[in-house]
C-alpha cells in the first residue's frame, strides 16, 4: 500500500540535475502540481524527457520559463517561444526526437530492450552521427534506450496500490513513462480504495508506482 | 472555388470507407469536411485517439480530448483511446492507410521537406518523419507556389522529412504523381492548362498526352467502394 | 462496419500454407472455432506462431493433431507429448522461441520496427548462428520481425467497428497479434453495438481487423 | 520438515513487501503459502496477471484466469490484467523483484541450466530464460541433488538458461550464494553439518568460518519490512 503525498513532498524528492520523464501533450495528461512543485522548489539543471515543451504558461514550458531546465528532449517546441530564446542563447540543450522514436526509446528502457531500428529519420540530416545497422540488405537507423530517474505522470483513477487509469487523450506518454524510470510519481485525478478498479481496467500495475499524490 | 476548397475536396476523394486517416494541422485537417459520415473513415489524431470528430459545443469541450494540435475534439460512436506506444505503432507498422500532410518542397524523387526551415525557428519534427516514413499512403496537400515561388523542386534544398517516396502530390493547380521515373502530372485543377502548371514547376513534369481536370465532388458511399475496389 | 462472418467462412479465407499467428496460453484466450474449423477444412502446411502448442486435444495442439501444421513457432511444447513425436519424426518443424522475445518480434512487426535487441538466450546454445549486435561495448542477440499472414485471435467483447475488450488472463498474446498480421479475424465472446464500448476501454483499435465471428 | 518445506521457507523469507514477484510451477509455486498476505507481495504469473491467489473453491474457477501451467486461479483485490508484451516488459526490464526457479544444474559461475535434457524430450524455454536474464533477482530452489547426484556443479553439463549469474541457491542443505570470486556457503539447513553439503556438491564451496543455521519461521510484517531496509 502507497500512503498518498503532496505535490510539495514530491518536489523535495526530485534533486538537481535529475533526469525527469514527464507525461503529457501539449500538457493534457501532465502532472501540473508537481510540475508547479518543481518550479517552487527552484530546481534547477533537470533534463526533460517529453513529447513537447508545451507552452511558456502551461506543462513542461513552466519548468522550462523558471529555468530549472538545463536539457530538452522532446519532439516539438514549436508552441513555447521561450524554449526556442533560451536554445538560442545557449541556455538550454534541444534534442529533438520523432514522436514515434521517443515513445520507443522509452519503451525500450522499459522493456530491457537494447534500442529501437527504425526507419524514421533515416537518412535525413536529423540522423547525422547516427549509427545504421544494416539487417539483410536493408539499413535501419539505431537509437538507444532512453530512461529517467523519475517519471512524472498523470493518471485519471489512482488506487493505494498505485494501479492506474487513463483517460481519452490524457494517456499519451504516461503508461510507457510509467516503465521507464526509477522512480515513478503519479499525480491522478482520484484515488480510489483497492478492488474498485477492476483487473482489466488496469492500464498501469501498482507495483510500478512508488508515489502518489494526494488531491490538492 | 478558392485554392484551399480545391486541394480539400480532391484530397478527400482519396479517403477510402473504413480506413484509418491521419490528417495534419491546418490544411489538412478540413480534408474531413469533405467526407461524408457514412464512409466510417476513423481519423486518428497521433496524441491518441481512433476515431476523433469535430469540435463540440460551446462548454461541452473535454480538456483531455484534443487533438495533436491541442485544439477540442469530439469522439464518434466506436472511437477508441490509445497510449502514444500504440498510436505510433499504427502509424510506423503501416496500419494508417493514408495520412494527409502539408509541404514545404517535393522534388523529382517524391521526397518531402516539411519540418524546419534553416536559419527560422525550429519546431521539431513532432510526428512528421514517423508518419511521412510508415503510413501506407502519404498524401500532400498544398498550394502549388508559395508567394509565386515553386514548391515542386528538382531537388529539396530543405532538410528532408523522410527517405520515403511521398503517394501523391495535390495542389490548387495539379494531381501529380511522383513514381520511379520522376513526377507524372495526373490531373489539372478545374480550368487551370498544362502549360500553368508548368511554369509553376521547377521540377521536371512528365505531362501524358491526356491530363484530365481534377473532379472535385463528394463521392457516395457507393461511388468510394467501387473505386477502392 | 464489419459483418460477422461463421468459423467456416473463416476457414475458408485461410488458405494451405499460410502463416498464421495464433493467440492464446494453453488454450486460454484461443480462438477455438475458428481453429476447430481449420482442423474440419483440412487445411495443410500451416506455419503456427502461438506461446504453445497447447495440449493435443486443445488449443493450438488440434491443429497439430490434425496434421495441418508444418512448422511451429513457439515457446513451450511441454504439454503435447503428440507435437514432440511429429519433431522427432520430422514431421513438423519446431522453432522454440523464449516467450519475452516472441512477443516482441511480433510487436516489432506490428510496429514497423526491425527486430529486436535482448540479452534473453544471449551466449546459450539457442543464439547459436544468430547475430550479436555490440553496443556501447554490450553484447545484444538480435531476432527479427515475425509477421503473420493472419492473425487468429480471441477477444471478449466486440462492436461491429472491430474494437475488442480482452478478458483476464484470456489477453496474453492477443493484443500484439492484432497489430502483426496482414488479416485480423477475431472470434469474440460476445459482439456489442457500437458505442457500447467506451473508448478508455478498447484494447485493439477497431481498424485493425478484418474479420468477426458470429456467435455459433 | 520435509526438504521441500526446507526450501520453500527459506525461500519466502526472501521476498519483500509490497515487491513484484515470480514463482515458477512446481516447488516455487508452494513458496507463497509461507509469505503472509500482509506482506502484500504481488505474485506475477507470465501469462497475464499480477495479484493471483490460490485456486479458488470448486466451482468458482474461471476458465479465463489460470496461472502459467494452466491451473485455475483467483486474483485479490487490486490485481492487474496484463498482455504478454508487458507481463514480460516487467520481467526483462527489471521491475520483477524476485524470480523464484527450480534447477538442474548451478555451476561455479553461479550459471543456472534448468529448461533442457539432451536426448530428453525438448518441452521449451517457456519465459525461463527471460526471466533469468531480466528479474532483479533470481532465485533457485531445489532439492540438493538429483537420486543422490550434485545438482551444484563446477561447471553446467547441460545448456545454459543465460549467461547471467544466479542470485542465490536455496536448496534442502544449504543457502549457496554465486559471487564473482565463485559460490560461497551462506547457510546450512538445520542441523546439517558443512560436511554434508561438500559431500553432496561438486563445485568449489568457498565456506566462511561460521555457517549459520536457515531460519525458517515465517517473518512477521515488521520484521521484513526492517530485513529489507
Amino acid at each position: 500500500m502507497k500512503e498518498a503525498i503532496t505535490a510539495r513532498e514530491a518536489a523535495d524528492i526530485i534533486p538537481d540535475g535529475a533526469v525527469l520523464a514527464i507525461g503529457g501533450f501539449m500538457g493534457v495528461g501532465t502532472p501540473h502540481r508537481v510540475v508547479d512543485a518543481l518550479v517552487e522548489a527552484g530546481r534547477r539543471n533537470l533534463t526533460v524527457i517529453g513529447n513537447d515543451a508545451g507552452r511558456p504558461d502551461f506543462g513542461i514550458g513552466r519548468l522550462v520559463r523558471a529555468r530549472a531546465v538545463s536539457k530538452l528532449i522532446v519532439s516539438h517546441i514549436g508552441l513555447n517561444p521561450e524554449a526556442q530564446k533560451q536554445m538560442i542563447e545557449g541556455d538550454v540543450v534541444i534534442d529533438l526526437v520523432p514522436q514515434g522514436t521517443l515513445v520507443e526509446q522509452l519503451r525500450a528502457a522499459g522493456f530491457g530492450l537494447g534500442g529501437v531500428l527504425t526507419k524514421t529519420a533515416l537518412g535525413t540530416p536529423e540522423a547525422d552521427g547516427k549509427r545504421v545497422i544494416e539487417i539483410d540488405g536493408e539499413d535501419w537507423l539505431y537509437e538507444p534506450p532512453l530512461k529517467a530517474d523519475f517519471a512524472l505522470i498523470h493518471a485519471d483513477q489512482a488506487d493505494y496500490v498505485g494501479n492506474l487509469t487513463y483517460q481519452l487523450t490524457a494517456t499519451n506518454f504516461n503508461p510507457i513513462m510509467a516503465m521507464a524510470a526509477e522512480t515513478v510519481i503519479c499525480e491522478p485525478r482520484v484515488i480510489v480504495p483497492v478492488g474498485v478498479i477492476p483487473p482489466d481496467a488496469v492500464r498501469t500495475p501498482g507495483v510500478l508506482v512508488k508515489h502518489l499524490i494526494a488531491r490538492g | 472555388m478558392e485554392a484551399v476548397e480545391i486541394i480539400q475536396r480532391r484530397v478527400a476523394r482519396e479517403l477510402n470507407p473504413g480506413t484509418l486517416v491521419n490528417l495534419g494541422i491546418g490544411l489538412p485537417t478540413g480534408v474531413s469536411q469533405f467526407v461524408p459520415a457514412e464512409f466510417s473513415v476513423f481519423f486518428q489524431s497521433e496524441n491518441g485517439i481512433i476515431g476523433m470528430s469535430a469540435r463540440p459545443p460551446e462548454g461541452m469541450e473535454d480538456a483531455d480530448l484534443t487533438d495533436a494540435g491541442g485544439g477540442f475534439v469530439s469522439a464518434l460512436p466506436g472511437a477508441a483511446t490509445i497510449d502514444s506506444a500504440v498510436s505510433f505503432g499504427l502509424i510506423r507498422g503501416g496500419h494508417v492507410d493514408a495520412t494527409v500532410l502539408g509541404g514545404l518542397e517535393v522534388d523529382e524523387n517524391g521526397q518531402l521537406a516539411n519540418w524546419v526551415v534553416p536559419g527560422k525557428m525550429v519546431p521539431g519534427m513532432g510526428g512528421a518523419m514517423d508518419l511521412v516514413t510508415g503510413a501506407r499512403r502519404v498524401l500532400i496537400a498544398m498550394q502549388h507556389t508559395a508567394r509565386g515561388k515553386p514548391k515542386i523542386v528538382p531537388k529539396c534544398t530543405l532538410p528532408l522529412t523522410s527517405l520515403r517516396r511521398v503517394t501523391l502530390i495535390i495542389t490548387d493547380l495539379a494531381v501529380i504523381e511522383p513514381t520511379e521515373d520522376g513526377l507524372v502530372l495526373r490531373e489539372r485543377a478545374p480550368g487551370v492548362v498544362v502549360d500553368t502548371i508548368l511554369e509553376n514547376t521547377t521540377a521536371k513534369l512528365h505531362v501524358p498526352d491526356y491530363v484530365p481536370e481534377m473532379v472535385l465532388n463528394v463521392r457516395s458511399l457507393d461511388e468510394a467502394v467501387r473505386d477502392a475496389a
